[in-house]
């Protein structure tokens, strides 16, 4: 298998690649609740594009039978990330019904000022 | 046409439909009646699978009459037939238990969805042990973590919400780790079956993208089920969320985490895979270890009980990969126990600690200051539920670090034996903390003289802490099912 | 799109970000296409551009616009993320080839799906079939998912009536 | 904003042809791209927008918030309840196959009533959302 190896047949991984890494690295480095989630929607988007990728055919067509085509796009992969995009924008949902939760709670969105306003029992408003 | 033969699809899809009932009704005793129904119906037809498979084997079911490969299968193994028992038994037990447990620590009109999120909590946990499909794995798993996102943030405290928050990252992260694993080995294999992944495997074993799954699958894992480094949302998550679902949790989320990693481990990859291509084994022990003394050490200085139980659960978890680690059917049988037995002693636990909330007014060492005068049953229970934690023979805990022992001596690694009872000191350690705070101090003036335990919460309690005894002395069913489920994984590949 | 990740992962602006992360989703959608994968661009379209876009704007609205300043020291999670990447890379290179006709998942399942769909279901859409019918029970699975976050959303967002709630800024 | 003229004639004018399209995505799932959940997204974002052009208020009384929670479980109960029939019928859970005499209608019944299910579900869970952020919005605005 490694020998068939090369860079063109591999370029749609290294975007996918790069963009979960900066999603992962957006999703932990920030400490912005709204933005952690972005982060997360973009590391999640990434992996749509993992498997959709390789079910593509060049030549083929979109998996929509008909008379005139007779190779199409593996369809699997496709059901697969329509659950996977429901399934994200539902924790998105989540997320950000949370966020505002902890906003009205303690008037931030940003993780270290919630952690300090934790630690310190005498409750600050307005750092 | 049998019922019997449709109980996998049932074990499922009774909780399932009970979740938009108890919408529909909204109203808070009858979600709490469907709710009490379906969780009961789910443990009832968990025994009987259980029954089944102990008396034929493997059952298969093809969902929507498609055969496996092409549709979704349901495979009620014999682990999996062990899981379901304790995930519905352990629902059967707290659901009772929840009615008066939240009406002092949730709002009143968001009752009946409390109930709603238990019932999908329930489903998802128990879809994720039933599933012989590995994509279905996920859609349960988050069908089972929203619902525990959703469950933690009602705890009373604001701190909740932001320990939700962070679950619900770290929570996602896993998961879609997980969907990365799964989806190499769907692309190596063009398969979602997880028996004919684990067939098809074969032919593909040892190249990257295979080891890149396992990576992925075992880190995206680990993050569920808060392996040692990767655990920090475990303590918070637990300590503020209501004493209902804290028990509920303790004793099945963590649990049914483990289940999937052996299920990976030895129907997908298949343990030459796992413990043979990579030093897989040696970084288990090493993080085993590592959670076992820096969790259990860390516990010993909270000043809260829930959150020092909660940091004994990442230091038992240590134990339970343990066991994984030694790769051998007695290994295995004491990882199978120890998730049985260390479930329902921390369900006892933290359901304990919810009566002592109620009447105390919170949890803190020294809020329960004198609790053996003002609690003597409440606090007689924790005595012996700290001895299973600890190992004492006579209760659930000593059976599985027994085991574990024996697995230890089984290798030959007197190091490793010596290292388990030094642990166990640990636990002795914190233990004692709330042994000396509820027997050797002054019991507090300020505590209402009239809270009382209702017996629809006391009941349930005792009943678990008794089962932690019980399941310590008669050892048929549980040490039987676990040696049964080890070695079968052992075999299957 | 790699530009627009890089800008969401650099500026600080909220609202900015939210529109880029729109962006992002559409073209996400257009490569998609290009993929031959219709119906999830459709719903990507639909949910990334759409619904999430909404969804973040309405929080936002209750939030504040601006994010605070940059973390101090971004390299541990660099490092991670960088790491993740790594083993990603390794993984990927023994996959098989992009637009690989004798790759598994061209082999395996899903020829059944292709030939024998117009005997067993006969609907042109093979992905509504797979989805609907082959995987139904997923798709239980991914109905039930929005419902639990919906009714999630209900619980923690639903306006309490309790009086002492009145402490904001 | 709210009472622009222009905006309410071409939201009165555009809103009709919405709904007709997610009706369309959702029969025609069958041959083009399409289905449940996504004509479940366009019905709710034409209340959305409905919303969004005439006020909450007005949505609301359009859409009550009970028919939306109800719908939400609804959608659930009757993709369930489609695999409950199967059982019924004498097939597995899910099964298509029996709900006819002709196995492919079958099929055909079967994932037409799973899609309305998806789109009841779908269309009232995002409405429902949509409703609690602008709600609390409103709220704080005050």
């Amino acid at each position: 298998m490694n020998t068939t190896m090369t860079l063109g047949g591999h370029f749609t991984y290294f975007v996918t690649i790069f963009l979960m890494v900066a999603g992962l690295f957006i999703v932990i480095a920030r400490g912005n609740l709204i933005k952690k989630l972005i982060g997360l929607g973009i590391f999640q988007t990434s992996v749509y594009l993992l498997y959709i990728a390789p079910g593509k055919l060049v030549g083929g067509t979109a998996p929509i039978l008909s008379d005139a085509f007779t190779v199409y796009s593996s369809p699997l992969p496709h059901v697969l990330i329509l659950t996977a995009i429901v399934v994200g924008v539902a924790t998105l949902a989540l997320g950000l019904a949370l966020t505002v939760r902890i906003r009205e709670a303690y008037d931030s969105i940003e993780e270290d000022e919630i952690l300090n306003m934790d630690a310190v029992p005498s409750r600050q408003e307005q750092a | 046409m049998s019922l019997a033969q449709h109980l996998p699809a049932l074990q499922v899809v009774i909780p399932l439909l009970a979740a938009p009932l108890t919408v529909l009704l909204r109203h808070r005793t009858l979600a709490f009646a469907v709710a009490l129904l379906a969780s009961w119906t789910a443990f009832a037809i968990s025994i009987t699978l259980w029954l089944q498979v102990d008396a034929s084997g493997t059952i298969s079911y093809a969902i929507g009459n498609w055969p496996p490969p092409w549709g979704i299968e349901y495979r009620v193994d014999p682990l999996s037939s062990f899981m379901l028992v304790l995930v519905s038994g352990m629902a059967s037990v707290v659901l009772p238990y929840c009615r008066s447990s939240i009406e002092d620590e949730v709002p009143q009109q968001q009752h009946y969805l409390f109930y709603t999120m238990f019932v999908l909590c329930l489903t998802g946990l128990l879809g994720i042990s039933i599933t012989g499909d590995a994509f279905n794995i996920f859609v349960f798993l988050e069908i089972s973590s929203l619902a525990t996102y959703v469950l933690i943030a009602l705890g009373r405290d604001r701190r909740a919400l932001v320990a939700s928050y962070q679950y619900l990252i770290m929570g996602t992260i896993g998961a879609t780790f997980i969907v990365i694993g799964i989806g190499l080995l769907y692309l190596m294999t063009g398969t979602l079956n997880i028996a004919d992944m684990g067939q098809r495997l074969a032919a593909v074993q040892g190249t990257r993208p295979v080891l890149a799954a396992l990576a992925f699958l075992t880190v995206g894992i680990s993050l569920k089920l808060a392996l040692f480094p990767l655990h920090q949302w475990l303590p918070n998550a637990y300590t503020y969320a209501p004493s209902a679902v804290s028990a509920f949790l303790a004793a099945t989320a963590t649990k049914v985490a483990v289940y999937v990693l052996l299920r990976f481990y030895f129907s997908v990859f298949g343990q030459s895979q796992v413990f043979g291509q990579l030093p897989m084994q040696e970084a288990m022990l090493l993080l085993a270890l590592a959670g076992m003394f820096a969790a259990s050490a860390t516990a010993i200085f909270q000043s809260d009980l829930k959150r020092l139980f909660a940091y004994s659960s990442v230091g038992q978890i240590g134990y339970i990969i343990l066991g994984l680690s030694f790769d051998s059917v007695s290994g295995l049988t004491a990882t199978i126990l120890h998730l049985f037995n260390h479930g329902i002693t921390k369900g006892a636990i933290f359901m304990l600690l919810g009566l002592v909330a109620l009447v105390m007014g919170g949890t803190s060492l020294s809020r329960v200051q004198g609790l053996g005068k003002r609690m003597p049953l409440t606090s007689f229970g924790m005595v012996i539920c700290g001895l299973s934690l600890i190992g004492v023979p006579g209760t659930a805990g000593f059976i599985s670090k027994w085991y574990l022992l024996l697995a230890a001596l089984e290798q030959g690694q007197w190091w490793l034996v010596f290292l388990i009872l030094l642990s166990s000191l640990l636990a002795v350690a914190y233990v004692w903390r709330f042994v000396e705070a509820a027997y050797f101090r002054e019991p507090r003036q300020d505590v209402d003289a009239n809270a009382t335990v209702p017996w629809s919460m006391g009941v349930p309690t005792a009943l678990l802490v008794a089962a932690t005894v019980y399941f310590g002395l008669s050892t048929g069913f549980t040490v039987g099912s676990a040696s049964q489920a080890a070695t079968f994984l052992m075999g299957a590949r | 799109m790699a530009v627009t990740v890089w800008v969401i992962a650099r500026s600080r602006n909220l609202f900015g970000v939210i529109v880029l992360g729109g962006i992002y989703s559409f073209l996400m959608a257009t490569v998609l296409v290009a993929m031959d994968a219709v119906d999830v661009a459709m719903t990507e379209a639909s949910v990334g551009a759409g619904i999430s876009t909404v969804l973040f704007l309405g929080a936002l609205h209750l939030c504040k616009s601006e994010e605070a300043r940059p973390v101090n020291k971004p390299w541990l999670p660099l490092i991670v993320s960088v790491a993740v990447g790594a083993v990603l890379v390794y993984g990927t290179l023994g996959l098989p080839e992009f637009s690989d006709p004798k790759a598994p998942i061209h082999t395996h399942v899903v020829p059944r799906y292709l030939n024998e769909i117009k005997q067993e279901v006969d609907v042109p859409n093979v992905v509504t079939a797979v989805l609907a019918s082959y995987r139904g029970y997923d798709t239980f699975g991914e109905t039930t998912v929005v419902f639990t976050a919906g009714a999630g959303v209900i619980a923690l967002l639903r306006r309490r009536r309790n009086k002492n709630k009145g402490d904001k800024a | 904003m709210r009472h622009d003229l222009i905006l309410r004639v071409i939201a009165k004018l555009l809103i009709p042809f919405i709904l007709l399209f997610a009706l369309y995505v959702q029969f025609h799932g069958d041959f083009g791209p399409g289905g449940g959940f996504q004509a479940g997204v366009i019905l709710a974002a034409a209340v959305i927008f409905y919303a969004l052009i005439y006020g909450l208020a007005d949505a609301r009384k359009v859409v009550p918030e009970p028919l939306v929670e109800s719908m939400m479980a609804i959608g659930v109960l009757i993709y369930g309840g489609v695999g409950v029939a199967g059982l019924l019928l004498g097939g597995n859970f899910l099964d298509y196959f029996v709900l006819d005499h002709d196995s492919v209608h079958g099929q055909h019944r079967g994932i037409f009533w799973v899609e309305v299910g998806v789109a009841t579900t779908v269309s009232g869970v995002m409405l429902k959302i949509f409703y609690m952020f602008a709600a609390r919005g409103n709220a704080d605005d005050e």
